[in-house]
């Protein structure tokens, strides 16, 4: 049963932008708006993410000033900020605003500068990207995002015996497909000896284990079912689920488990009233290669200890069983962080439609999107289908 | 709750509240690692928190963690924030049952033992530091 | 009709507190969830409410952070930013998801750290606070929040001949208030001519026209209606307005209208079938006090230019003909800006319940929350009734 | 769109995209106040953005403003945030019907005449200086 309908999407290229942040929402939100049909007057309110504006550029309060800057002054408007997991979170609440809720049509969408333009370096922006971890229980030993990954990806290799040439063929996969999308943040080819040649960032990551610092904005429209057919290509949004898990990660049941993807993905298959089987394609949260791994087995479509070897078979490439990361995934595609989640309902959508060129998946018609906040703290699980 | 243990006592300044992060602070700053463990589910911890994590339990009794254990995981940070000089290594670390993040002086490998070794202080907020 | 009901309510005092931001909210989230009875299970999600925990302190994914610490991981939960409107917006949202969404049982609050506690100043408290003003077209001309609603406010007294000792009397009030307060910052009467003689923050407001900053948490439970009847003390909710503005205010049509608290009030009061005579008494947003003069107007409890007046008149008093502020309101209660806005439910909650002791509200059965965030960009108005 | 400006279309770099706040910084820096004008509705403003704030429009004409006008409030700052020196004073200006916000060099009441004199640079971000 559908919950809502995506009915229309616009994301930036990702990569570096000399923009604010509401000209890099505009830049995504207006083409959403211009795919949907509709204009100011039709849109009954705006849901936005955005993570670290606040501490990057002195910039909060963005739900107003980005409907200020769109034309949409009056709406109601919220930020959220979830980590990672922040515009899939304002995505799955707008469409619970739709399928029960007081509203018909929800504008919904992320931005982020995490680029250099925002006149931070390396070491200030990992610092403001770890603040998604513990406080008091992490941060103080310093670990940094990549450093949580490899915490956990680490424990995968020495309970599962994954290697880091299974986790380099994760990255080839994703820069593979990432050419193929003019609006990746990397449009490079790469392979499995320049992986493990490129310096190290956190053991057992290197450079090209990692997604880039980005910049860009997605943005998505959504429809309630009433209203979806009035709508030129609607694409179905027909189950989610969102669940969290302890912080710190050392609290945790199962290091290598991700528990909130498994727990939102069994909430997001119950839902849609599908299993793994039933899923043409996922776009999924690689913020590292090791990340990718995780989630492949989190979501269903290998058994534990099976992803590095999956990966390494071709399993989720392009043509293989089950596509991941059609897109270029966070890898090559890019992790604005804040628009990350809605860009990959865009992408979804985009692939549902047919519309996507030399990176289509043959006969997509149901896609998954798994966006992972905080040290895997927050995990969000959308299934999209073809309207029938 | 079980019986007190003067060695945790001593940091908790009579308070009612259970472990606060400023007396696991206080602690730490003596070389003593406080944690919870919960009286419900048995779970222990080295993150104090006002309900168990595992259960919800809000029966957690104020515990004196080990001081040495052994690597569950590590990485090596090349790469590190603002604030630290890097390449460090950052382990998780079982004691007796209850895990901690922290830093280790030098490179370890998942199974070996560590002992804690010292304070690191960033921020007026302190981290241990094993090796 | 009730939309849904307050089963539970807590808060911290407000003030400066020596805690992590998980232990400031747990001291509020705790006694609420105490006070409606319900435990780890019974909690379908958890919508929490934080303006700056990353820019002040690098801590941000509080969702859950707060949930692990109060027991509830696993749980849904996203963090809110909508500036000072911060946990009126989660609250709305709450109402919402068990109004007509997903769940039955909801906690909902907010938390912050805003004293000297943090390690900061006042000078970099005051730029983290106008992070809610625009970025580009407001913060450069040196603009603080004070200022904003010293802008506002030296209007007001252009256009209507308002005085400084109107403004000074609802501080007096307001820290009348809060001496019947036991959770109030301030615990101190004041007189129109210590507000006068205090020192000069922006014109027309001196220290004693402001509220502090503050630490503190507020946190209450909802409940579907079908659900409420099984709690001891339910206070309904009938009407939630949440409008925008436009950003900068300079482009506003009317600077001293506050217009989006006129829409929001509209919509409060349509869906709650009341209007502004009905309502017994209210908390509103008075960060300044022409703030509230300005608020009392836009609410239409008082005619345009009347706010003044009206205050001077006594007739926002504890034992006036409309009760402003019985808690202290900002000025005394305190502002620790993400916790406000559930604060104000609180003793929306508690006046209605009749637990207030000394600033009881004689035949306190409707009263009316405003919560306003940046420059009057945001403003959520929630009226809440006895349960009949 | 009506006829370009030479005045303001020198800044815009022979963009389509309108009004961007580069171009926008780059004149004030030069001492020209860039705004837009709607088509629609006739608002203008000093902030350009990327449709209309008023009406929604997204027939927005970049146009330069005048640098002398009308004070329409103002506030003395005592307590100013990091990177200022108190105390300042911050007006609401009225250009020919666009408003904004600036800084000004003296104190002044609603009414006053002020031009723009200067430019507030703080963290890249300029801000006009009225006196
Ligand atoms: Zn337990
Ligand atoms: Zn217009």
């Amino acid at each position: 049963m559908p919950r809502a309908s995506v009915v229309g999407a616009g994301m930036t290229e990702f990569g570096p932008h000399d923009k604010t942040l509401s000209e890099l929402f505009a830049e995504a939100a207006l083409p959403a708006m211009a795919d949907a049909g509709v204009e100011r007057g039709d849109v009954d309110a705006l849901f936005v993410g955005n993570t670290l504006g606040g501490t990057t550029e002195n910039d909060t309060h963005l739900g107003p000033k980005l409907a200020s800057h769109v034309g949409l002054a009056g709406v109601p408007t919220q930020r959220f900020e979830d980590a990672c997991a922040t515009s899939s979170n304002a995505f799955k609440h707008a469409v619970r605003a739709v399928e029960s809720g007081p509203h018909d049509v929800v504008l919904v969408g992320g931005v982020e500068r995490c680029t250099p333009e925002t006149g931070l370096d390396t070491p200030e922006m990992t610092k403001a990207f770890v603040s998604a971890a513990d406080r008091q229980y992490e941060q103080p030993a310093g670990i940094t995002f990549p450093g949580v990954f490899g915490l956990l990806t680490k424990r995968h290799m020495h309970e599962y015996g994954t290697t880091e040439e299974q986790l380099a063929r994760v990255a080839v996969k994703n820069h593979a497909n990432g050419t193929l999308n003019p609006r990746a943040h990397f449009g490079k080819e790469t392979d499995v000896e320049s992986v493990l040649d490129s310096p190290l960032v956190a053991d057992p990551f290197r450079l090209m284990d990692c997604c880039p610092f980005s910049d860009g904005a997605s943005a998505v429209v959504v429809a309630s079912e009433a209203f979806a057919d009035s709508f030129d290509a609607p694409v179905d949004v027909t189950g989610i689920g969102h669940a969290t898990d302890i912080v710190p990660i050392a609290d945790k049941e199962r290091l290598t488990a991700t528990h909130s993807a498994r727990e939102a993905a069994s909430q997001a298959y119950e839902e849609a009233e599908i299993g793994a089987d039933d899923v043409d394609f996922c776009e999924l949260h690689d913020c590292f290669t090791g990340a990718e791994v995780l989630a492949t087995e989190a979501l269903g479509f290998f058994a534990d200890g099976e992803g590095g070897p999956a990966a390494e078979a071709g399993r989720t490439e392009l043509d293989g069983e089950i596509p991941i990361n059609p897109s270029g995934g966070l890898k090559a595609k890019g992790h604005p962080i804040g628009a990350t989640g809605t860009a990959q309902i865009v992408e979804l959508t985009e692939q549902i439609r047919g519309e996507v060129g030399s990176r289509q998946v043959p006969e997509a018609t149901t896609g998954l999107a798994h966006n992972l906040g905080g040290d895997t703290a927050t995990t969000l699980v959308t299934v999209m289908e073809a309207r029938t | 709750m079980s019986e007190s243990d003067p060695a945790v006592d001593r940091f908790l300044e009579g308070s009612d509240a259970g472990l606060t992060h400023t007396a696991w602070k206080r602690a730490l700053r003596e070389d003593v690692l406080l944690g919870e463990a919960c009286a419900d589910c048995g779970h222990r911890s080295g993150a104090p928190r006002a309900a168990c994590v595992r259960c919800g339990s809000r029966e957690l009794e104020p515990i004196a963690l080990p001081t040495s254990g052994e690597v569950i995981t590590e990485t090596t940070i090349a790469v590190p924030p603002e604030g630290f000089d890097g390449p460090h290594t950052v382990a998780i670390v079982e004691l007796d049952a209850a895990r901690i993040m922290a830093g280790v002086e030098e490179s370890v490998d998942i199974g070996d033992s560590v002992e804690l070794v010292g304070v690191l202080e960033r921020d007026d907020e302190p981290g241990p530091l094993f090796g």
